[in-house]
């Protein structure tokens, strides 16, 4: 019944990153599309490890059963962080270009540097 | 059977506010439905059996990056100049 | 320091809560009660300087824990009411709002934030603002009576149970 | 002119995007591998852990979380360089 | 600085996330946790404490010095431990099983209740957590410092 | 047992879409933080119930994760449209 | 007997959950939508967690200790919900009186009389 639908729901999450990164011009709107790009890529990588009927990959009950993936969620989880670290790094240059130059504008803030 | 439907629900959620995220002028909306995104998709992480990547998830998505995004818009402009 | 002390105690009541059928001793097990005993000295001393601000030890004393316990049995019936109002309001679409200003005279800070979650949570209030000199609050009412209510009219004798519990 | 370019790549790679994620292999069965089933079977008794998870991270791949501190490193003494001309 | 009901709930709340985090931490190899996790969680509380109180009245309880030791303390630590095992391999967990430190073999269940397991795990939990925490916290405060001083201008 | 409490967790998804519609609507930004805060607490009753419907204590923390921090959000974005976040 | 009881706080539950989403849609402006969603949906996931809650005790009871984990995990989270959710009622109530949002219909409105608050 769901077929592949959380692949593509990854995909569309991707695209509309990938279409907020050409055509939006607003800097705080670019780092949101980074960040539903970021939201695809984890929700991907966690659900490519995903078996049915199995339980998370954690040692509970005595009787050992199918478990899901562990490799994808411990790169997902570095993932996450290393996300957010960029993310401020991104918002502060944001920040500062705002300072400088007065506009968010990504195509006014290259036409005022020459 | 019922797990699906459960999925299938979360995901439409997930789509509709990833695509108000992309849609909305005003970047207070935008970073709203940012914040909505990001705690569904812990919703979805937990249902996808992967505990550890949701408390991740519930712990930055929904506190930190929200935090960041508006102390950033604070810095810069409300409105996106278009 | 005595701060810093019922900080680590409280915290580590939480850890045991949280660690609770893990081995023999009570319910717990030995390294659990040891690394609790340390962990909550770490939150203790950095949780010090807020938990306890204002050198206030008022609420360490037993009794009013007792009365604490007693008013929330008044306070889910209340809560109970509450929902059964909104209920109505919502399927008929009836209301009539008005933002009003009472006066509960409550001196602490930890009695006036009970008092306004309090009233948050029961029948058609929602607190709005707090005057901070003074400790009044503004309360947004969805179905005014009068312009100048009084206080029973609005808290249901919470300030009563609040005074006894928190001053 | 540039617009329309960048909007027929965008298609191309949106569609390449969705045709994987339909051709994929269907999902809740994912092939197996063997470093997969090995961390499963074995992680309990070598490394004496329970969550899997934390064994990987910690323990089979800690390079990948050295990098990860490396760059959460990075993150922090840029923004602090980046703010701190404004102290003057 | 927010009202008076906020600042309340925070006092109240900040030192049950400051153990729920160290909680997190500890227990990262028996239940889902671990250090990023809990580092996240305690950011979030100095995240807390910053918001309900404004930046100047947070800077003084939370020093962002502070913040930088406890990093770079959790980095050495982090690639000490590593550098332990270069007996065998990097990253070689030589305490597992040993019997000593940290050498129990660990019991399957919820929580078995016995913390002296796993090697070297919970010693890079806590070093990554204390890296994690601090980073973030420390990002987190400077922003609002680079707010604070672009309004003055 | 276990399928009613996958049917509750259905139910309160579906209320969840209300929010959503708020957030979409919503003339106002106050508008679109109250739909947030609505979809935030549903999230914590629906996590609490599928840790029962899974028969797992441990995903319970998630749960408690989320009811500690998820105003800390909520926080931000009401100290922004207050208009003194310094 | 004691499934009829989960069964009815689940049932209560839902009800005052679906109440508080509904009067999201249906009420006029932030404040009353406000009252809608802080008070039903609280009540609400009070009476689901408590279903979870019954369920844990009383399976602690018969099969296993691990239900009495789960039951006293959940009692937290309710604790953590029941105490955060009217303070960021509150906030965003002040936050939109402040953002110049007031009360549609209203009678009286004493906040906007008295003026500006300072701290």
């Amino acid at each position: 019944m769901i077929g592949n639908l959380p692949f593509v729901a990854c995909a569309v999450l991707i695209i509309l990153g990938l279409y907020t990164l050409i055509f939006k011009r607003n800097l705080i709107k670019i780092v949101i599309g980074l960040n539903l790009v970021q939201c695809g890529v984890n929700l991907f990588l966690i659900t490519l490890g995903y078996k049915s009927d199995s339980i998370a990959p954690i040692y509970t009950m005595a009787g050992k059963e199918e478990m899901v993936l562990p490799t994808p969620q411990a790169l997902t989880l570095t993932s996450i962080v290393i996300g957010l670290a960029t993310t401020a790094l991104i918002l502060s240059f944001a920040i500062l270009i705002y300072k400088h130059y007065k506009t968010a504008d990504a195509s006014k803030v290259r036409r005022l540097r020459g | 059977m019922i797990e699906e439907i459960i999925q299938i629900v979360v995901l439409l959620i997930i789509i509709v506010t990833a695509i108000m995220a992309v849609s909305f002028k005003d970047l207070l909306a935008a970073v709203i439905s940012l914040a909505a995104t990001s705690l569904l998709l812990s919703l979805e992480f937990y249902i996808l059996q992967a505990p550890d990547v949701a408390i991740a998830e519930a712990g930055i998505g929904a506190a930190l990056t929200t935090a960041i995004f508006i102390l950033a818009i604070k810095g810069t402009v409300r409105e996106e100049e278009i | 320091m005595k701060s810093a002390l019922i900080t680590a105690v409280a915290a580590f009541v939480l850890y045991l809560i949280l660690t609770v059928g893990t081995g023999n001793i009570l319910l717990w097990s030995s390294a659990e009660i040891i690394a609790g005993v340390f962990l909550s000295i770490v939150a203790g001393i950095f949780g010090r300087k807020l938990l306890f601000k204002n050198e206030d030890y008022r609420m360490l004393d037993p009794v009013r824990w007792l009365y604490f316990i007693a008013y929330l049995g008044p306070f889910l019936f209340a809560m109970a009411k509450a929902n059964i109002d909104v209920a109505y309001r919502v399927i008929t679409g009836r209301i009539n709002p008005g933002i009003v200003k009472i006066s509960p005279n409550l001196k602490t800070d930890f009695g006036i934030t009970m008092l306004g979650n309090s009233i948050t949570l029961t029948p058609g209030t929602l607190s709005v603002e707090i005057d901070e000199k003074t400790n009044d609050l503004y309360i947004h009412w969805i179905n005014v009576k009068h312009k100048e209510p009084e206080i029973e009219e609005i808290c249901n004798g919470f300030p009563k149970w609040i005074r006894r519990i928190a001053e | 002119m540039k617009k329309y370019v960048a909007l027929a790549a965008l298609l191309v790679v949106s569609g390449f995007f969705l045709l994987s994620a339909i051709e994929m292999h269907s999902f809740g069965s994912p092939a197996e591998e063997d470093m997969d089933r090995y961390f499963i079977e074995n992680a309990q008794e070598e490394t004496s852990t329970n969550n899997v998870v934390t064994s990987i991270v910690f323990d089979y791949r800690g390079f990948d979380t050295l990098g990860e501190a490396t760059v959460l490193f990075t993150a922090v003494v840029g923004v602090s360089l980046l703010f701190r001309r404004l102290r003057k | 600085m927010m009202s008076k009901i906020v600042r309340t709930i925070t006092n109240i709340l900040y030192s049950s996330i400051l153990i729920f985090g160290f909680y997190i931490i500890m227990h990262g190899h028996l239940t889902p946790g671990g250090g990023f996790q809990g580092g996240a969680v305690v950011a979030s509380g100095i995240a807390l404490v910053l918001i309900a109180y404004g930046y100047d009245t947070a800077k003084d309880w939370i020093k962002k010095s502070n913040l930088s030791i406890l990093e770079s303390i959790g980095g050495l630590a982090f690639i000490g431990v590593a550098f332990l095992g270069i007996g065998t391999t990097f990253f070689y967990n030589f305490l597992a099983n040993s019997g000593t430190l940290f050498g129990n073999p660990t019991v399957i269940g919820i929580n078995p209740g016995d913390l002296n397991t796993a090697g070297v795990l919970p010693l890079m939990s806590w070093a990554v957590g204390l890296k994690v925490l601090a980073g973030l916290g420390s990002i987190i405060l400077l922003m609002a410092y680079g707010i604070k001083k672009g309004d003055e201008k | 047992m276990i399928e009613t409490f996958f049917i509750v967790a259905i139910f309160l998804l579906i209320f969840m879409i209300f929010g959503v519609i708020r957030i979409v609507l919503g003339p106002t930004a106050p508008d679109r933080v109250v739909g947030l805060d609505t979809i935030n607490t549903l999230v914590i009753a629906v996590m609490i119930i599928l840790g029962a419907a899974y028969d797992e204590v441990i995903y319970i923390d998630v749960a408690i994760v989320y009811a500690l921090l998820s105003f800390v959000g909520t926080l931000y974005i009401a100290k922004y449209l207050e208009g003194d976040l310094e | 007997m004691i499934d009829t009881v989960i069964y009815i706080f689940l049932a209560v539950g839902v009800f005052f959950n679906g109440l508080g989403s509904f009067g999201l849609i249906r009420f006029p402006d932030v404040y009353t939508r406000l009252h809608a969603s802080t008070k039903c949906t609280t009540f609400g996931s009070i009476f689901t967690s408590l279903g979870v809650i019954t369920y844990g005790f009383y399976h602690w009871h018969v099969d296993s200790a691990s239900y009495g984990v789960l039951a006293i995990h959940a009692f937290i989270a309710l604790l953590a919900l029941v105490i955060t959710n009217p303070t960021g009622a509150h906030a965003i109530a002040r936050a939109a009186h402040r953002s110049g949002v007031y009360p549609k219909r209203a009678v009286v409105d004493k906040l906007k009389e008295k003026g500006d608050l300072s701290d």
